[in-house]
């Protein structure tokens, strides 16, 4: 076990699943020679050449169009748009043909592709580099959508992207893609898609999120027990879609009373899908409002603005606090 | 430091060898077995036909929208014939001859187009995808198939079309760019039919020529008489030939009409002339191919007649094979399990969902459940020893089921 | 006052804007000398020439993108995406620039256009046809997201929408252009974007909904009324986003209860974000979950199943039941 | 029924006219004022010298990403130097020297980049749109741009600018051809810098160059050489006239180089070698342009000397006044007004409910904040004696901040 970066781990995936399965291929714009603008992809042209690892033209269409005949094909792309903010100009070929391929076909056809994209705020990028826009693929019938928040949860989940017989979005958060290093196995290592994890139990306090808002969430968590004395569970959802709703609706059970935190505007965001599910599974329990901790409807500012815009762990403890008074 | 024109290495060049007049130059007359030259003749008047009869079960309101390919049996033939099994066809939405060519079965096109998932169905060891509808976006799929190909280290080749509407979008200029780029095996068809609905090839784009386009990619690309399916055919070959040969990619425009209406939904009248129609009437590419088949002495007047009779017979069978298959699906819903290998929780949730809500419907005694089956296996019984054209598609799925994407190539 | 269906109503608000404002543009492919494929821009193209009724190539992103430019430059265009289901190939122009323009500008340009897009199921159409994801848009800081229900209405709200400094998505039901006919005022009629309607009071049961599924709701209502004598309040919100949430909190805290309907998928749908305001304003007033009747969260069907796809009024009266019964 | 190539009526040329010792062809040489091949020279030299400061700044952690334009002061000069003021430009992300020539202020420029959004605000009379940093997405808005002036009946031209790597995008193509369509007097100029990021331009695409892209829209099409200020100019001005004639939009291809880092965050040495650089440095276009202007009698090097410390000394005065602005704006949180011309109820709470949440700040007493207004006036009134540069700046905002859009033309 090495204590490794998000980068490091998310490298380390494709590497091994480069490996193991000579149909993987990895392309994008500077995915090769440059190793990645993160250098995620850093190291891979020199060892599987570039017929596996292409940089490709200037065209997000183009790579996710291309990805979607190379998968149709048999062979298994993970390509990368290179920031989540350019992933929109590839949205009809998500939408149209990675996302029905397989039911269009009767079963024929199927894409078994990774659209990796690193997303969110918080490293002080230029405009249109900072969006979380989740729910656009996670309302998408026929795409999974999932969003690791450490490096050993990232590595696991990409893994099992890559295995999925189906087109998965996989958001990076870049904000956490040298934040920290944690353990991560050597050895093969997945999480299944579709299945959220409780990071923390407590009884007083639900608190949901995933991807770069699970550091501010989890901080929240800490300072609350100490300064409140207050024990929150924290669920990671990993995967937003399809979502587990199977433990947060349990935990609301427990506790009553939700928080839940993301990057994305508030409005039409994977937060209200959430309380909908609580809504219709724990309706009986819950004993306040669910809040939602989030980013604003607004467009996100430019750098110097962007903690304003984005959940800090005081805006999460107040919005806890107000639920555990309600 | 002058001012000074840049050889681009590259020339569009225009080909047609079979004229209106059934005349043709015999210096570019392709090499073509008589039988294939039968086969395609018979494909182009079955496509008529089976477009002609679509079109009555739609204006009888039993099958919903569908494009007409009416005049552009030639462009499509020509190009699909060039093709080996093992190759990859990419269609739009107008390619019901090629597709047919190519092994799609007629009653699953007429049960897709009547509304029902399962006439999408692609039987394994059938290289087509299903037809695309968002324009031009499934030529991107081309040359990734193009790069999974060469790749793979195959012999195949894949081809893709679309209409003059197409060569605006962004992801026409991506695919030909991307296939330019990385070399692909993929040959790129442009039915340019002179109308995307209601819009002029002319306001499609300022350019003189589609095939001109090619010029952008460093591609090779020609501009071809796209009703005259010996042209088509010849600068198909080529495309093909050097594409398997590890040559890359290439630009086919054929210039062709649609005689038709865009769609089903579709009032021509609108926006374009009789007199055009009519103009384009006399440049048709089945009597053109046929005055040709007589001058080879291949083909007579009694003869087309008797395919004519034929294919009649045939699309009567296909009808009746897919009134019957339509009967079978009703009331049978399956929504839910194409969208995911597996289904995960929340759908298995919805699904049931669906399910508690369907009208109940009283079971069925025992007896009558039998006696159904019974009539069931005569059914089928009656069909394999009598309804040929049925029957054949029916065998074909059953040959084809077993064997792997892999195998299919030899 | 003449009976008009929904789209001869458009083709009205069209006329009439035109008329009024010589910068209102009319753009997209097929709106002129056809009228456009459903006949919305019918006669547009006789009286105000070539130049205001364009004809276009066959791009979405190219027409959307002119559009913003002739935006910029102070033109209004009203453009067309002949199905909704085309439109995501223009996502990245709208949420790149259309949305942005004012705020990456300074407030020096903004973009007063209009994308209206024909959407929904229900007219047995070719695949790619029957889509509703207004939720794509409505999550979108920056666009306005408007969909009428009436011809009356659908012509009110779109002189608002051309009017509107800011650019709205105007998705229009396509099931409900032909389907009936509704006494429009010749004279000026607008609706402020923004504001949701009360169409049937009632007490015991608010249904929420919007679009095309306007009709089976109010149909369900009806019968509830007369099967079960149950009284339905019945809220048209029109306008997605900016969601007006007043009209719908207000009611569930007289009713308690609530069932929204929408054709677009479940998850992460508009619906989701209904049940969070109401959980955020209503919540001590709520006596049962909220259920949502919707499409669901699968490829949608070719026609011949599209009806089981679709909400019914069936499907309404039965969540609405269980509901009451809670 | 021949074979023949189709005469595209269409050629692309090359064009230079000073060559990298500074020998100019000069039965091609442009008809350029005194005056205004001065004015180039000093705006490529601060073009220069303010991305050197903005290095400078960004390495010194005062400033985010930001794409420094070193090698292409030329390619972008050259072109705005044909445009008037009534006339638009749409840049993409690298035109940092055309944006300031077209009246952007640089204070401006050094606050978007230290990521305060006030930086973006353009003022009236000022026809800049914002960067543009999706990558090939602007053109279409020159294109809509240019429709709006031909809509208009005005005189004015639109032009856009943006990389290599931007042809790849389908936005680029559909630009292309709506400017084709609808004959727009649109000027696209390609800055053809070899590199996008790390893709060089021979992996962007097959074809021999960029310029014969135009082909594919039936536009003109040209190629020069991007580190001649004057060859730039010439072919620039040729599209412009015909622009403005209503003779429809031109492709340009400036074939230039990228000298330094793709942005802030890049790191070229993991794709480039350093005689590549080594090699364009020799092409550099500020000293060539010099050599010329010394031929010419023009400029003496002390001459030179003192327009590099006027520059310097500039650029000093611009940081200092950026500085002053990054201060006043600290803690000034404005981002809910900018999305919609108006408020909607869910962002007046959303508003609400983020200044609840604001850190409580101390009331100041009333004399504090009489004694700051005081300093503040103070400080104005210093700015306006003294401080040209910045001072300049703002003269010029007040100035243009009255104008409408539409007399701007003039
Ligand atoms: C992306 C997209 N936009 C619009 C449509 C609606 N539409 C269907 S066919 C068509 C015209 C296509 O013209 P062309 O490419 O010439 O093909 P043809 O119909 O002539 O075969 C249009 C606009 C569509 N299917 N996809
Ligand atoms: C649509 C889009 N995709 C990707 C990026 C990331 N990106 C920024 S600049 C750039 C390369 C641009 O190359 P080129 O067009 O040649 O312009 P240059 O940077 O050389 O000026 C890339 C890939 C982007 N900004 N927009
Ligand atoms: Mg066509
Ligand atoms: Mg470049």
């Amino acid at each position: 076990m090495a204590k490794l970066t998000m980068v490091q781990a998310i490298n380390l995936a494709l590497h091994q699943e480069m490996e193991k399965d000579e149909d993987v291929v990895v392309l994008g714009e500077d995915v090769g020679i440059d190793g990645g603008v993160f250098r995620v992809t850093d190291g891979l042209i020199d060892k599987f050449g570039e017929e596996r690892v292409m940089d490709t033209p200037l065209a997000e269409s183009g790579i996710t169009g291309f990805s979607i005949g190379m998968a149709i094909y048999g062979l298994k792309p993970v390509c990368e748009m290179q920031f989540s903010g350019f992933g929109y100009m590839a949205m009809h070929q998500l939408e149209a043909h990675a996302a029905r391929m397989r039911a269009r076909s009767g079963g024929r056809f199927h894409v078994p592709m990774v659209i990796r994209m690193p997303y969110g705020g918080g490293v002080k990028a230029l405009e249109h580099h900072s969006e979380s826009r989740e729910a656009y693929w996670a309302h998408t019938p026929g795409l999974k959508m999932v969003i690791p928040s450490t490096p050993r949860n990232a590595r696991a989940l990409l893994v099992s992207a890559i295995r999925d017989p189906d087109p998965v979005v996989f958001y990076e958060p870049k904000s956490s893609y040298r934040a920290f290093r944690e353990e991560v196995p050597e050895g093969e290592e997945t999480i299944p898609i579709g299945q959220s994890e409780i990071v923390r139990e407590g009884e007083d306090l639900t608190l949901i999120s995933y991807g770069a808002m699970m550091r501010p969430t989890l901080e929240a968590a800490e300072i609350l027990e100490e300064e409140d004395g207050v024990q929150c569970e924290v669920i990671d959802l990993m995967t937003i879609s399809p979502i587990d709703d199977s433990k947060f609706t349990e935990s609301a059970k427990k506790t009553g009373r939700v928080v839940l935190v993301h990057e994305a505007p508030r409005s039409f965001g994977p937060g209200a899908e959430i309380i909908a599910r609580l809504v219709e599974k724990s309706f009986l329990y819950l004993e306040a409002p669910i809040r939602r901790v989030t980013g604003y409807d607004v467009v996100i500012p430019l750098f110097q603005r962007e903690f304003d815009y984005l959940p800090s762990a005081e805006r999460i403890m107040r919005a806890a606090r107000e639920t555990l008074d309600f | 430091m002058p001012r000074e024109k840049i050889d681009l290495e590259q020339d569009i060049e225009y080909l047609s060898i079979l004229n209106e007049k059934g005349e043709i130059d015999e210096d570019l007359e392709p090499d073509m077995k008589d039988d294939l030259l039968l086969d395609l003749h018979r494909a182009m008047l079955f496509g008529r036909r089976f477009d002609e009869r679509m079109l009555n079960l739609q204006r009888g309101g039993k099958m919903g929208t569908f494009a007409p390919i009416k005049g552009q049996e030639a462009a499509q033939l020509g190009a699909v014939a060039c093709l080996e099994d093992k190759d990859w066809l990419v269609p739009s939405f107008r390619e019901t001859a090629a597709e047919i060519w190519r092994g799609k079965r007629p009653k699953n096109i007429l049960l897709a187009y009547a509304g029902f998932s399962e006439g999408g169905v692609i039987p394994k060891g059938i290289n087509n995808l299903p037809a695309a509808i968002p324009v031009g976006t499934q030529t991107l799929h081309a040359a990734g198939i193009g790069y999974g190909i060469k790749f793979k280290g195959k012999k195949q080749v894949v081809m893709t079309f679309f209409g003059d509407g197409a060569t605006s979008e962004g992801d026409f200029h991506e695919a030909l760019n991307f296939a330019g780029v990385f070399n692909t095996p993929t040959i790129f068809v442009c039915q340019n039919n002179h109308w995307a609905i209601s819009i002029n090839r002319s306001r499609q784009s300022k350019s003189k020529t589609l095939a001109q386009k090619a010029i952008a990619y460093g591609i090779p690309g020609i501009q071809v008489d796209g009703n005259d399916v010996l042209a088509v055919y010849a600068a198909a070959k080529e495309a093909v030939e050097r594409a398997r040969n590890g040559e890359g990619p290439t630009f086919i425009e054929c210039v062709t009409y649609r005689m038709s209406v865009h769609t089903t939904a579709d009032d021509p009248k609108r926006y374009r002339s009789d007199e055009e129609v009519e103009k384009w009437e006399k440049r048709d590419p089945i009597s053109r191919f046929q005055k040709y088949l007589k001058r080879k002495d291949l083909l007579s007047d009694e003869e087309i007649k008797e395919i004519e009779s034929e294919i009649k017979d045939e699309i009567k069978k296909i009808v009746k094979g897919w009134e019957k298959k339509k009967k079978e699906l009703e009331g049978r819903v399956e929504m839910f399990e194409g969208t995911f290998a597996e289904l995960p929780a929340y759908l298995v949730e919805q699904k049931e969902e669906f399910e508690s809500e369907l009208p109940e419907k009283p079971e069925k005694p025992e007896d009558a459940k039998k006696q159904e089956a019974a009539e069931e296996d005569e059914e089928e019984a009656a069909e394999e020893a009598g309804e040929e054209g049925d029957d054949e598609d029916e065998k074909a799925e059953a040959e084809e089921e077993p064997e792997a994407d892999e195998e299919s190539e030899e």
